[in-house]
């Protein structure tokens, strides 16, 4: 895959986490099913603890013991790092969704300094380690503990989890 | 690195892939587009720690504070620090101006909950979005929906009530968090609107000052912090300042070093003890047998300052020895009947005076037991309130006071010496005595400490009761502006006032009786409060605990229900709605019933079945949200700018500012109020309904709710910060600053204690560079006070005090509430919350043991075979709960101490300390027929006891291993 | 000790890789590092009654295939120890003479520096450090040292592999010399580390078959 | 020694145990990964266990000069900084599961024995203790460090870790005779309050000291004539450290603690403080009863009316008098209003995934 195509994918990824029928203009619809009926109150079931025992948080705060403000710190240093700042009223700096829109960036911009060796060198760099010390920890954490019977909600952090990991290797070699 | 990887494409083939770039959540920090951005060269990237090369900065730094009630301690100026539209930390501002020279300045002011606020703010707790309950109520299946399904919907259900059923079946609870300012102002607006009932809360949280209300007839009375330092003998009584008002603290502590002797009265060795010269160790409950041992020695030692009592009291007015009652100028010859006879020296029998407390020409014999002849012939016998008083004094000498509070004889002379000398005398208030059931008893023999002295009026003297300063231009917005002039409540304040004041009232009585009218139908204003105490009582079952009372409470007259049923009957205290007509809609704002009120196990069985809707408005889950049908999402307090009332303790008007955008969907309270009138305006606008009558009898105007909230669009949902301002702008004692520089600096000193029933009855001048002392228009300007006689009064003539023996202050022993157990559950506001909403917080729970605890002491403990963090049953006639115990030291043997505020949630089990806490009504809080003992705002209502509570408490295990399930916080 | 020449030093990668029965198994002698060696008072208060570094002896063996030398120890533990989040894990190190006639237990002096492959169970990675003195150890010239690690049956294996060629902080080892070799083996469960350690008497001296 | 001596006078009379100051520096200092159970700061109820529990029966420091064995501290006897269960409790349903510490329930705390105190009632007895790192002028931990980790600074005397010469040997944890240092098992060091470095480098007060309510904490250089730790340290003598037995000449000063007359056996009052002497100069030294007595004749004097400098610098009525010359507000000081993080935090080691754990070797 292109690295046009890996962003396009990140976006697709980070729409899905953001609305019940997020993405699906970008993503293979044969390998994530498509939203089911009453789309919205499924979406909540999976993904908003606040709405429902089962679901699972899309926040990584939730998921680790770590200080919040201290994680909100270094994912708002990755992103200032590359000239990014939150839109006001965005989600919090630890939503999927919005590292996912970080990685999509990352990607864009790799593709648009494809022939500068160091660039796409330091980009490669970035992408691995955010995704092994921030996006993988969560989107593990997520698929590990999800019960819905949406089979797209089900579906969807496997599908990402699988597609970070080979992304992960790749990048890593 | 070229794409040779078979990565399985999860690209849909014909998907747009384009390189221009849209994110949601990203702006570039340069302002050039995100696709331009991408275009350029990123920046070197080799390991992780090149993130952390370039210093963090902050987007900028805002002055806030925090809109909660701290009540005695409110409030502190804080710098909050911002990145990205994140709050990140708060430091206290700490540049308050020092008073004068001979006083500390009050910085840095600030607390640990305060000081970690920016970590509370995006705790999981936090609710982001409206929530409806998708299955039954407390199944806590929560379901996401928009704004305008919630207020449609709650819009609708409102519609049906108040059309069918009557406008009072509304009703809102009001928490402590009432700012007095934009947010609360949209709620108040909106019950004037719609005429639903308010609850005023205060004395159902025990917090009304009864004794303080009986003798001045009015509660509010407290002094600037440095004034404490003017006061060589400072009593900590009744309060625990050392834990509840850290702020203030360092004034006391600073006190001491200046030389003031501080005396702490407690039966536990309290943090605020260990900072005393003296503590006084005393049986939970007794402090009015010590109190009236001081006043006993006071005027069988010949210390009254004669001067002060015959002017400022009723000791030397007279009472028929025949009926009890006061002797009035109608009763000795021809005259009114609120006028009332001395015995002059010269001139025999005179009436006292009553426009003014100047006693001119007149001098008033104090001790007088003589006859006198009345109306329609014949003499009657007739005693000075002085002369009872010394009868009713006798019997507490030293060695009697002993007996009934386990202090020494030696200590307790000690202390009544203290009193008698000190040049100025002044207390620390809290609000731990009105949750005693004789809490009005001892407070009145309290005052008579400092009113038998003169100790009164100047810097360093005087008593301090209940707390609150707020702005006078609220009630104006509340009301509409109404015609433009300075309206109060409604009403042409301009020719009442003028009416009254030629009839020889003053503006405090004026106010008392707008404050007065409020609860009660009396003309001119809308009295769409009730007392909140009577609210849970009656419509909550909670009465219904009281069913042994008798049992428990000595020389009852008759049952407690049948004490309700009398007051309600003789209107004596007004319910609304009345008894019987249940009310069906709720709105919990920034209140949390079900953990704040005793037995409230009793509101879910009860009250919950009545409603047809539960409403919840805050910004954190709660135990009472858990039962709601909707929550509605507040911003947090630094997500909206507005200001809030707070105490003459620290006079300082504080304001917080919008840091960041509310989180999620939360909205400022403003907006939602304003939002709920658009859509009740719009549904009534689509369903046809105009208006209606309400229970007033007056027209409502429902499709035209919203123009009217807004005053004709002058103030829309979004205007918080417009409608704060406006009310600055409206107050005579804080309009001397704009709103705008207010706003910057975020404090600023009132420079009068304002003419609104919130804080008038402070009756004292606030000025420039001097500490206020209460009370002194009485003292020094001789105006009456708002009591029956005018006067402070000890004596009180209505037939329920008489029935119960309490026309005079006297000493009851604390009653055995719950049943004849060993030991006594006092309480007190904790140190790691304000109210409820720290208790469940990450940082405070790690700084204290993480879990609820009751302390006990030594000795108690090893009786029962129980170690520190046992698991225990703590159980009486009414209720149980399950608990940690703190085994201390500090712990008076037989007393046990639960700090308050613990959410329901974080017991195991079901019970809860309230559930062992019945508070039944004490019947002499339920007079009404009486020149001065009526409902007024936030006094002159039945209080809610818990301090007398008995349990016995039971071992059930040690600390239990790996009982808590798997949190949300494992690693994967 | 003789470092003996093999073919492919790969071969001797893993712990229980079959080659190494056929080279010879020398004995060390360990004793515990002198207490009074310790750098401070503090340590030495702490450990001068408290017994440690009570290893008896371990077991070494060397191969090399001219550009790697691979060293295998193997010692007596009752259990491993990887020190988790409070304790100390077990450890292993094998010390050359970089220039001059360095003293083993002094870690060098001034100019006669020594090298240490240092491994810690904990991280299961090797450094190569360098030290003019105790205490004044730093990461050395990497020479590409890497390491296979196991446990079992009261015993720990390693294997530490580097290359011959070392720098100007790492020792210069070539096939047909003779040199010297130092072991040190930390027990982590006893809280062993930094000079708290068993250490090999002396230097024993390294053939490194041509 | 170094060239001077930033040191703090902590006044025992104005502490009121609300933990504000542990939350100055939580929030600001110790909110990484690796540092949840950490306390550079904490407060006490004495007599009591203290953090680290029994941390006065743990050994280090000198006696006669001679470095003394000492305990290194389990992260338990810090406290846990206990995770609560959130999600079960809040979302799931009214009474499902209460709100508690996740695992087993904790039986110690940084603040577990707040206000439990000691003695027999009526005659108990406790006060508030806060506790930093001393930056003492003979750091035990300095010594006890076999890499040289530890450095004193020449400019102000604070003792800082160079978390890049330490590798987490902890030898100075046994050698802190007052159990200051913690180790962060994420990134491998030890750590330790560094008295508020980038505060103090631009003149403002650390966050402990201009964050406490109770206006507790002086600051200054020990040398500073006019400055408040030079008069109540060496002209009033009222200000004494603590434990000086330990020999490290630590530079956190104590104004000892006035309590309420004790009860003789009928309860009645004997004039005399009810916090035994011995249990104060077994914390204080000997100087401890003068040092009482001096401030008992400052209180008479003031009552007498004829004023007392040493109540006037106590009382401090002017905030900024508290801090000498670290006066500035961290508002103004822009730079430090921008760079008010974190020394750069060490970002943890590479953890090696591909270690499978003992007994299953990766051959």
């Amino acid at each position: 895959m292109t690295p046009l195509e890996r962003s396009a994918v990140y976006g697709g990824f980070a729409s899905a986490f953001r609305k019940a029928d997020g993405g699906t203009d970008v993503l293979d619809d044969t390998l994530v099913p498509p939203p089911p009926e009453g789309a919205s109150k499924a979406f909540m079931a999976a993904f908003d603890p606040s709405v429902s025992k089962t679901a699972v948080s899309l926040h990584a705060s939730a998921h680790t013991e770590r200080d919040q403000t201290d994680l909100y710190q270094e994912l708002i240093r990755w992103y200032d790092h590359f000239g990014l700042k939150r839109r006001d009223g965005g989600e919090l700096p630890d939503h999927v969704s919005v590292m996912l829109e970080f990685l999509q960036f990352l990607t864009a911009q790799e593709a648009a300094n494809a022939g500068d060796a160091a660039a796409v060198g330091s980009l490669h760099k970035a992408q691995g380690d955010f995704i092994e010390r921030q996006v993988l920890p969560l989107v593990e954490a997520m698929s590990g503990k999800l019960e819905t019977d949406a089979e797209r909600y089900q579906v969807l952090p496997q599908g990402l989890r699988a597609f970070l990991e080979e992304e992960l290797t790749a990048l890593t070699q | 690195m070229t794409s040779t990887l078979t990565r399985r494409n999860f690209l849909k083939s014909g998907a747009a892939v384009t390189a221009a770039l849209a994110l949601p959540d990203f702006v570039t920090s340069s302002g050039q587009s995100l696709t331009a951005l991408a275009g350029s060269r990123p920046p070197d990237y080799q390991k992780i720690v090149d993130i952390y090369r370039n210093k963090w900065t902050w987007d900028k730094t805002v002055r806030g504070t925090h809109m909660i009630n701290c009540w005695y301690q409110a409030h502190c100026a804080f710098d909050v620090y911002v990145r990205d539209g994140i709050v990140f930390r708060e430091e206290q501002a700490a540049d308050y101006p020092q008073l004068n020279d001979d006083v500390p300045d009050m910085n840095p002011r600030g607390c640990q909950k305060g000081c970690s606020f920016s970590k509370r703010m995006y705790e999981e707790s936090r609710i982001r979005y409206p929530l409806k309950q998708a299955g039954e109520r407390g199944s806590g299946q929560w379901e996401r929906v928009t704004w305008d399904e919630a207020l449609d919907d709650i819009a609708d259900t409102f519609l049906d009530v108040v059309t069918q059923e009557g406008t009072d079946r509304v009703i809102w609870d009001m928490g402590p968090d009432i700012n007095v300012g934009a947010a609360n102002a949209g709620q108040a607006r909106f019950a004037q609107l719609t005429h639903s009932i308010s609850l005023d809360s205060n004395s159902s949280n025990g917090d009304g000052h009864r004794g303080a209300f009986e003798t001045f007839g009015n509660i509010y009375m407290d002094r600037s912090l440095e004034d404490y330092f003017y006061s060589d003998v400072i009593l900590i009584w009744g309060s625990n300042p050392i834990v509840t008002s850290i702020p203030n603290a360092h004034m006391f502590t600073e006190a001491r070093y200046n030389g003031s002797k501080i005396v702490c009265i407690a039966p536990d060795y309290s943090p605020s003890a260990i900072k005393a010269d003296l503590w006084v160790p005393l049986a939970p409950g007794t402090d009015a047998a010590l109190a009236l041992a001081v006043a006993r020695e006071i005027v069988f030692g010949g210390h009254v300052n004669e001067e002060f009592v015959a002017e400022q009291t009723d000791l030397p007015l007279l009472v028929r020895t025949d009926t009890g009652k006061l002797l009035t100028e109608k009763d000795a010859k021809q005259g009114r009947t609120d006028r009332f006879i001395v015995i002059d020296k010269v001139r025999g029998p005179s009436t006292a005076p009553a426009k003014s407390l100047k006693l001119g020409i007149l001098e008033p014999q104090l001790d007088v037991d003589t006859e006198i002849e009345v109306l329609g012939g014949g003499k009657v016998a007739v005693r000075s309130v002085y002369s009872l008083l010394k009868d009713r004094l006798e019997p507490y000498t030293f060695e009697a006071v002993s007996k009934m509070t386990g202090t020494p004889v030696k200590v307790i002379k000690k202390f009544a010496r203290l009193c008698i000398n000190a040049k100025a005398l002044s207390n620390v208030s809290g609000s731990s005595m009105n949750k005693y059931f004789h809490g009005n008893l001892t407070e009145r023999a309290m005052i008579l400490i400092w009113a038998l002295q003169g100790q009164m009026g100047r810097p360093g003297a005087g008593y301090s009761a209940f707390a609150f300063l707020a702005n006078d231009g609220w009630e104006d917005y509340v009301s509409g502006f109404r015609n433009g002039d300075r309206m109060k409540f409604g009403t042409d304040i301009g020719l009442d006032l003028l009416t009254d004041l030629a009839a020889g009232d003053t503006a405090e009585m004026f106010f008392k009786k707008l404050g007065n009218n409020s609860f009660v139908d009396i003309g001119g204003n809308l009295p769409i409060w009730t007392s909140a105490a009577l609210f849970w009582q009656v419509h909550g079952g909670v009465m219904e605990l009281a069913e042994q009372a008798d049992k428990w409470v000595p020389g009852l007259k008759k049952p407690v229900r049948e004490a309700v049923k009398e007051s309600l009957d003789n209107k004596w205290l007004p319910l609304q709605p009345p008894a019987g007509t249940d009310p069906r809609i709720m709105f919990h704002y920034c209140a949390n019933p079900l953990r704040s009120v005793r037995g409230s196990q009793k509101l879910t069985e009860v009250l919950w079945p009545k409603l047809k809707l539960s409403v919840v408005v805050d910004f954190r889950m709660s135990s009472t949200a858990q039962m709601a049908d909707y929550i509605l999402p507040a911003a947090a307090w630094y997500e909206v700018t507005d200001h809030k009332w707070v105490t003459p303790l620290v006079p300082y008007n504080h304001v917080t500012n919008k840091a960041v955008e509310p989180l999620g969907e939360s909205k400022p309270d403003f907006w939602i109020f304003t939002m709920l009138t658009k859509h009740v305006q719009k549904r009534a606008r689509e369903r046809g309904i105009s208006s209606i009558v309400s229970h007033l009898g007056k027209t409502v105007k429902l499709d035209n709710l919203y123009e009217d909230m807004t005053m004709g669009g002058r103030f829309l949902e979004d205007d918080t910060d417009k409608a704060a301002g406006a009310i600055i702008d409206a107050s005579s004692n804080l309009s001397h600053v704009s709103w705008e520089e207010q706003k910057e600096k975020g404090y600023t000193r009132y420079n009068s204690i304002g003419i609104s029933p919130l804080a008038i009855g402070n009756a004292g001048k606030l000025e420039e560079g001097k500490p206020f002392i209460p009370l002194t228009y009485h003292i020094h300007d001789k105006l009456p006070y708002p009591t029956q006689t005018r006067r402070i009064q000890f004596y009180l003539d209505n037939d329920l005090y008489l029935e119960h023996d309490e026309a005079l202050p006297v000493y009851k022993a604390p009653p055995p509430i719950g049943g004849d157990y060993p030991l006594m559950m006092t309480g007190g506001h904790t140190r790691w919350s304000v109210h409820g909403v720290w208790r469940d917080n990450r940082l405070m729970n790690r700084l204290n043991r993480g879990q609820p605890y009751i302390m006990i002491g030594i000795k108690d403990a090893a009786d029962r075979g129980i170690a520190d963090g046992d698991w225990v049953r703590c159980h009486n006639d009414v209720g149980e709960f399950e608990i940690r115990v703190k085994v201390t030291h500090a712990m008076r043997p037989g007393q046990v101490f639960m700090y308050h505020a613990w959410e329901n949630y974080q017991f195991a089990g079901t019970g809860s300390p309230r559930e062992v806490s019945p508070s039944p009504i004490n019947p002499v809080e339920l007079a009404g027929d009486h020149a001065h003992l009526k409902v007024g705002m936030l006094e002159g209502q039945p209080n809610s006891f818990d301090r007398d509570t008995r349990i016995e408490i039971t071992r059930i295990s040690g600390p239990q291993a790996g009982a808590a399930g798997q949190g949300s916080n494992d690693a994967a | 000790m003789r470092s003996v020449k093999v073919t492919n030093i790969a071969d001797y990668a893993a712990t229980t890789a079959d080659g190494w029965h056929q080279v010879f198994a020398e004995t060390i002698e360990m004793v515990p590092a002198p207490v009074e060696m310790q750098p401070n008072g503090f340590i030495q208060a702490n450990w001068r009654d408290r017994p440690y570094g009570q290893l008896a002896s371990l077991k070494a063996q060397s191969v090399h295939d001219g550009t790697s030398i691979a060293v295998r120890l193997r010692w007596a533990s009752d259990k491993p120890e990887t020190g988790g989040r409070e304790g100390f894990p077990d450890g292993a190190a094998i010390a050359f003479p970089i220039r001059g006639e360095p003293v083993l237990w002094t870690m060098g002096t001034e100019d006669e520096p020594v090298q240490f492959i240092q491994w810690q169970a904990m991280k299961n990675k090797v450094r190569s450090v360098v030290a003019w003195g105790i205490g004044s150890s730093v990461p050395g010239t990497a020479v590409s040292e890497s390491v296979t690690a196991g446990w079992s049956q009261g015993y720990w294996t390693i294997v530490m592999l580097r290359t011959l060629a070392g720098g100007p902080e790492a020792a210069n080892l070539q096939p047909g010399t003779d040199t010297q070799i130092g072991f040190a083996v930390w027990n982590g469960s006893n809280e062993e580390r930094a000079g708290i350690k068993a250490v090999s008497e002396d230097w024993s001296p390294l053939t490194i078959e041509a | 020694m170094s060239k001077r001596q930033v040191a703090m006078v902590i006044d025992l009379n104005k502490c009121i145990g609300c933990q504000t100051c542990t939350v100055a520096c939580k929030t600001s200092w110790t909110s990484s990964e690796g540092q949840e159970g950490m306390w550079w700061n904490q407060v006490y109820t004495a007599p009591g266990h203290g953090t680290p529990k029994d941390w006065e029966q743990m050994g280090g420091g000198f006696k006669d000069g001679e470095p003394q064995k000492g305990v290194r501290p389990a992260q338990g006897d810090f406290g846990e900084g206990f995770e609560l269960n959130y999600k079960e409790a809040l979302f799931s349903g009214a009474g499902n599961e209460a709100l508690k510490p996740i695992g087993d329930e904790p039986q110690w705390g940084m603040n577990w024995d707040e206000d439990v105190g000691a003695g027999d009632y009526p005659n108990s007895y406790f006060f508030y203790i806060p506790r930093i790192c001393n930056h003492c002028t003979k750091p035990a931990c300095m010594e006890a460090c076999p890499r040289g980790a530890i450095t004193k600074r020449d400019e102000d005397g604070i003792v800082v870790i160079n978390e890049d010469h330490c590798r987490g040997l902890r030898f100075c944890q046994s050698a802190c005779p007052y159990k200051e240092i913690y180790y962060n098992h994420v990134t491998g060091h030890a750590q330790k309050c560094v008295f508020c470095l980038p505060r103090i480098e631009k003149g403002v007060a650390t966050a402990c000291s201009r964050q406490c309510p109770g206006r507790v904490r002086f600051l200054g250089f020990l040398e500073d004539e006019d400055g408040p730790i030079h008069k109540l340290v060496n002209v009033h003598k009222v200000a004494l450290p603590l434990h000086p037995e330990y020999e490290t000449e630590p530079n956190v000063f104590y104004i000892p603690p006035l309590s309420p007359e004790k009860f003789d056996d009928d309860g009645n009052p004997t004039g005399e403080d009810r916090i035994p002497l011995g249990y104060l100069e077994s914390l204080f030294g000997p100087e401890v009863g003068p040092a009482l007595e001096r401030i008992k004749q400052g209180r008479a004097d003031k009552q007498a009316g004829k004023g007392s400098d040493l109540m006037d610098t106590l009382i401090s009525k002017n905030f900024l008098d508290l801090f000498g010359p670290f006066d500035k507000h961290p508002r103004e000081v822009e730079r430090i209003a921008a760079e008010l993080e974190r020394e750069p935090v060490i970002v943890p080691p590479e953890i090696d995934i591909a270690y499978r754990g003992p007994g299953g070797s990766s051959q």
